[in-house]
């Protein structure tokens, strides 16, 4: 008997979202909880699945037992597994978050705003969950049009930022549209297994060729992979701070996971790294955005937008990853994934409370911030270590993994770059920390005197995500090998 | 499938799109894409997909159409281009 | 090679259309138009998926007398493949869900800026 | 080699993480309480590590793994005597340091005092990591935090001196660190491991090139905290830190994990054989000696003390590093030995200087004469101090200069001896006059010539630095077996020649 437990994760959030609308109408207060149990129940979910999948092995869950290539099918392994908590678990600490943000910032927009993130978020577990290739397209759209629905919803210039960010969304799923459409052309089929061996006999085919193409630039374009990212810094500039802090996490990091997929399981490594130099490629443009994230996040003076270019800079080390095609390579790539996915929550968290409290954000108007909220900004140091890469943080070892890998494969130029991103890093960040924590005033220089700050710190709603996903940045860096050793090596596609 | 049948329509839409993307009133931009679209739904079902065609006419060419008009009236009708 | 370009023209044609349309979502100022590019754009996708099913003298794909007149022998080369079609059925759907978030979203952009051409709107934001 | 499982490594970099906490917790408000945290847990933590002194002595190594990081390296714990010497070195001096940190904060009434006292508590957390760190990827990640948690004490002040001061610091740290972590890889590519052995692991991997490349990365990572020569500019720059920071910064920390890793890299990772065979050992030995003169040179220059001590620390710090490059039984125990007496000796001085600033706001050398006369026990204690470091018999300088200099016969470089008695020489041309003009000199404007001591927290501590210090010259095994501790690792670690 298969368990019911991948259907069921992608299935709830969706039935909940539209439960709140008749909710949502009677009692406007009923959405947040709503919401809060259908995460908690897809998380559940998804915990039972990473569970199966490390005893059992693989799921094959056929939707409406219709046999594979026919059927739709829902493959579980290790990888996707593993992205499904990441997925699930992020957007319950975020659910948690947003009951405060939400309140102050969309006062009128309560249910529509729940509605639309359990619909992103089901999009996204279903983009993660499916076998499918169409399938895939699909839930991409779902999540995406969700994600140009919440970010249009934000402050002034939002409607904008998500309109251009939705003509490159719109482009980049065509593309993967016209991809599957090639596939399908030369193979006749859309499941991935399948493909995965159908394929090997047609890579001297042009059509497959062009369907790749076509996948990577769409991928491409959905993780905001440089140089296709220029939507990205201003939709997640604008968003309201829970829609940022829900997609900066996953939205970028899914499609990377979609590319690994793409790669590595519907084609074999040995076409995207003999056949065709795409790796090679791919580690280039990641290098390219480590570096141009870096420099043009330091360029910036406001915090949210600076943490949006830094994002850019993250999606290239997963990317950098992939693009090594080596097992250490990729084993911190899927590290990133998760690693990145909690320093980029707590970041955005972390701007979000700021915001909330101060209504601030430009990084000079930071000044006694430590004073007035402890905790918050405690968390924000311990992101931003992780982020430069400071042991034990969990940062730290992704950067382990990639700089093994760069050396594995002798890439020095890679190895280069990520040491001198982690140096950038340390500008960026401490360029806050100093503006947060220091006070080059005369009358605190030696004296004792204490201006009168007290302390404003965020509410405990709103705090307890925060530490959670701050939490998570230590832990997950104390037991990185545990992790690997239990689902990541795993999740490494097999030739490698 | 006729090929004669086939290519005029191909040709009406062509002309469609281009006359859809080029016109600087937007309404006339708009009810012109609702004629893009019909044209498209007639080929498809020449072409054997009457399902597809189907869902077209009433989806696209029909709420797709609205919503435009919809927008468009809650806007500005002149476009710069 | 006339013959070629001939008996490939839906291709052509779709390659065309997805041109129009990605001139239209890159090139034109105005933001209705960009929608209009993206409807035409998704549109020659379709239509190149059609044009992937259609078979010269397939018809199409149901089967008749399918119940209680024994068995019929089903020559599949004779119909259009319908899963392309199926497809396309979601697919239509998500380009007008895009459709509909698209013009909300410039709805509210006019409300802003009350202007729908793009340079204006960044000449305000400046 | 007996290996014995113990989580009394794990404790002791525990006791004073929690401590942290406790610390933050506890806060502003209950100002004696927090300082009881401090206290309390320094106190532990010294007895945690005694108590591995009698294990480690009879030649068994005390092991804890926490967990595996990757494959082949664990976060582990091992403590062998080397470790445990820095880890007895920097538990003892913590004591001292942070009751005269209690003193040297209330009586300047600092601000943001639970901070200073937090990072001061994870400091000394991160470098017992370091002491006791079992591979380098452990080593790294305490080094590391360390790093990070020295940086707020460096900017404590917020002056823009300050502010400038701790990004000096952190830029030529966090480049080290980088650097060092390119290394470690690269070596766990080569090997699978980065367990230490004494002896060395490297040997018989790699090619000849790349070691020495790896080699001179690894020396010029640590050689930024130990402020080898052209790496040192951050040492004089974060002097803007309060005194106890200096102190803590110059004799223990931050520089001795600086040197101890570069020992670690010289002995426990390549190895004497591995480094004669390469011909690396007189060139890191010249290099060293190179330090060892110029920093004394520009110690000579300084007028303010603080400054002037810092080049005076940076010249012993290369004066162990030297040692250490020789590679003969006398040379490494004398350096190994030295980071301990140097460590006693130094921060006798800096307490000096702290407490003459607390007491009197001087901080030039120009302004102190007469002043043995107001402040006697701490004048007194600065000339104990100072005497050992240029090595005077009976204080603990001596011995190791001592077995330094033996080692210099032993390695047949004579000129390494000239450097070092060059170098003590220098010691007693930059401190002689302070000594000379604070008792002997009659000061240009009238000062208090009754006595007048520093507050007690402050004095205390450094009477009985200067007091230890004598003793370990006298009986270098006293309290904590501190010569046997090191004579038996550099044993150790030409056992395995």
């Amino acid at each position: 008997m298969t368990p019911q437990s991948p259907v069921l994760l992608v299935v709830i959030p969706l039935i909940f979202a539209f439960l709140t609308l008749p909710f949502g109408w009677w009692r406007k207060g009923l959405c947040y909880p709503i919401t809060l149990v259908a995460l908690s129940l897809s998380f559940l979910a998804s915990l039972h699945t990473l569970h199966t999948v490390i005893t059992t092995g693989t799921i094959h869950y056929w939707l409406g037992n219709w046999e594979p290539p026919w059927g739709i099918e829902y493959v579980v392994d290790h990888l996707n597994a593993f992205v499904l908590v990441i997925v699930s678990f992020v957007s319950l600490v975020v659910a948690i978050y947003s009951k405060r943000s939400v309140e102050q910032e969309l006062p009128e927009k309560i249910v529509f705003f729940y509605c639309v993130f359990l619909l992103q978020v089901a999009g996204l577990l279903g983009i993660v969950v499916t076998g499918d290739m169409f399938n895939l397209y699909v839930f991409l759209e779902i999540a995406s049009l969700a994600g140009y629905a919440l970010i249009a919803i934000g402050e002034d210039g939002a409607p904008f930022a998500s309109f251009n960010y939705l003509i490159f969304g719109t482009i980049g799923a065509c593309f993967y549209l016209l991809g599957v459409g090639y596939l399908y052309v030369s193979t006749g089929s859309l499941n991935m297994a399948d493909l995965f061996q159908i394929l090997p006999d047609l890579y001297q085919s042009k059509v497959v060729l062009v369907a790749f193409a076509f996948f990577m630039v769409g991928v491409g374009l959905k993780m905001a992979l440089f140089p296709l990212h220029v939507w990205l810094p201003d939709a997640y500039t604008y968003a309201p701070s829970t829609v940022s802090a829900l997609l900066a996490p996953l939205m970028t990091k899914v499609g990377a996971y979609v590319m690994i997929r793409i790669m590595f399981t519907v084609f074999k490594p040995q076409f995207c790294i003999e056949l065709i130099p795409v790796t090679t490629i791919l580690g280039w443009m990641a290098a390219g955005a480590i570096l141009f994230g870096a420099v043009m996040a330091l360029a910036q003076t406001d915090l949210k937008r600076m943490l949006a270019y830094i994002l850019v800079s993250e999606v290239g080390y997963i990317a950098l990853g992939v693009g090594l095609a080596n097992r250490a390579g990729l084993t911190g790539a899927i590290l990133h994934i998760l690693n990145d996915s909690f320093m980029m929550l707590a970041l955005f968290l972390v701007v979000g409370a700021i915001m909330y409290r101060s209504g601030k954000r430009e990084i000079s108007q930071l000044r006694y911030l430590h004073r007035r909220m402890p905790f918050t900004m405690a968390a924000f140091v311990i992101a931003a270590l992780s982020v430069i890469g400071i042991p034990p943080t969990c940062g730290f070892f992704s950067k382990w993994y990639l700089i093994l890998g760069a050396i594995d494969a002798s890439q020095w130029a890679f190895v280069a770059v990520l040491l001198v991103s982690s140096l950038l890093n340390v500008i960026l960040f401490f360029r806050v920390i100093e503006h947060a924590y220091l006070e080059p005033d005369e009358e605190h220089a030696g004296g004792g005197s204490e201006l009168a700050i007290t302390i404003e710190e965020a509410p405990l709603s709103m705090l307890v995500p925060i530490l959670i996903a701050t939490a998570g940045i230590m832990v997950f860096g104390v037991l990185s090998g545990k992790i690997i050793s239990t689902v990541i090596q795993f999740a490494v596609p097999k030739c490698f | 499938m006729i090929a004669a049948f086939d290519l005029v329509l191909l040709l009406f839409v062509l002309i469609c799109a281009i006359a859809a993307i080029s016109v600087k009133d937007l309404l006339s931009a708009v009810i012109i894409l609702g004629a893009y679209s019909f044209f498209m739904c007639l080929l498809w079902a020449e072409m054997g997909a009457v399902d597809v065609a189907f869902t077209e006419a009433s989806v696209s060419a029909g709420i797709g159409t609205v919503l435009f008009i919809a927008a468009v009236s809650k806007t500005k009708r002149r476009s710069k281009d | 090679m006339f013959d070629f370009i001939l008996s490939k023209y839906n291709y052509w044609i779709y390659i065309i259309l997805m041109m129009i349309g990605f001139y239209a979502m890159i090139g034109k100022k105005n933001l209705v138009k960009k929608i209009i590019g993206i409807n035409i754009f998704q549109t020659a996708i379709i239509l190149f998926f059609v044009s992937t099913a259609a078979k010269r003298g397939g018809t199409l794909p149901i089967v008749e007398h399918a119940h209680g007149h024994g068995i019929h022998h089903i020559h599949a080369a004779s119909y259009v493949n319908p899963l392309p079609h199926v497809l396309m059925l979601t697919a239509i759907v998500v380009m007008v869900s895009t459709l509909g978030v698209a013009l909300a979203i410039v709805i509210a952009i006019y409300r802003r800026y009350n202007t729908l051409e793009e340079d204006e709107i960044l000449e305000q934001r400046k | 080699m007996e290996t014995i499982e113990s989580i009394r490594p794990l404790l002791a970099v525990l006791v004073t993480l929690i401590g942290a906490l406790l610390i933050v917790f506890t806060g502003e408000r209950h100002r004696n309480l927090r300082e009881f945290w401090t206290i309390l847990v320094s106190v532990l933590k010294f007895v945690i590590v005694i108590s591995m002194v009698p294990f480690v002595l009879e030649g068994r190594v005390l092991e804890y793994t926490i967990i595996t990081l990757t494959q082949g390296v664990s976060l582990q714990f091992r403590v062998d005597q080397f470790g445990l010497f820095f880890g007895v070195l920097a538990s003892a001096l913590w004591i001292a340091t942070s009751i005269y940190s209690i003193g040297y904060v209330r009586g300047l009434n600092e601000h943001a005092q639970t901070r200073y006292f937090f990072n001061f508590a994870l400091c000394l957390s991160a470098t017992m990591g370091i002491a006791f760190a079992g591979n380098l990827l452990t080593l790294f990640i305490f080094y590391e935090i360390l790093t990070v948690s020295t940086y707020p004490l460096v900017a404590h002040k917020e002056t823009e001196d300050a502010i400038m001061g701790g990004r000096k610091y952190l830029a030529y740290t966090l480049i080290a660190g980088v650097v060092i972590l390119f290394a470690i890889i690269f070596i766990y590519t080569l090997t699978g491991t980065l367990d230490f052995k004494p002896g060395g692991f490297l040997l018989g991997r790699g090619q000849s090139t790349t070691l020495i490349f790896l080699f001179a990365l690894l020396i010029l990572g640590f050689g930024v905290k130990a402020a080898l020569m052209p790496m040192h500019e951050w040492l004089p720059t974060a002097m803007v830190a309060p005194t106890p920071v200096s102190a803590l910064l110059h004799a223990v920390a931050v520089v001795k994990a600086g040197v101890f890793g570069c020992l670690r890299i010289i002995l426990y990772v390549f190895g004497p054989e591995l480094l004669h065979n390469l011909d690396l050992w007189l060139i890191l030995a010249y290099f060293a000696a190179f330090t060892v003169i110029v920093s004394g040179m520009y110690a000579l220059a300084q007028d303010n003390l603080k400054r002037r001590l810092a080049f005076s620390t940076i010249n012993n710090l290369a004066i162990i590093v030297m040692g250490a490059a020789l590679l003969t039984p006398g040379a490494i125990t004398g350096s190994i030995f030295h980071m301990g007496s140097h460590g006693f000796m130094k921060i006798t001085l800096f307490f000096v200087a702290g407490a003459i600033y607390v007491k009197t706001h001087k901080e030039n050398i120009s302004e102190l004469d007469g002043l043995g006369r107001q402040m006697p026990l701490t004048m007194g204690a600065f000339t104990i101090g100072a005497m050992g470091v240029a090595g005077t018999p009976p204080i603990c300088g001596f011995i190791s200069k001592w077995y330094l200099a033996m080692g210099c016969l032993e390695a047949k470089q004579v000129i390494f001896l000239l450097v070092l008695l060059i170098s003590a020489l220098m010691d007693v041309a930059y401190f002689f006059p302070i000594i000379y003009n604070s008792f002997f000199k009659i000061p240009k404007e009238a000062i208090n010539p009754h006595l007048d001591e520093a507050p007690a927290m402050m004095v205390v501590p450094l009477v009985i630095t200067a007091v230890i210090s004598l003793i370990l010259g006298i009986f270098p095994n006293a309290f904590f077996h501190f010569f046997n501790l090191a004579s038996t690792a550099a044993a150790k670690i030409l056992g395995g020649m």
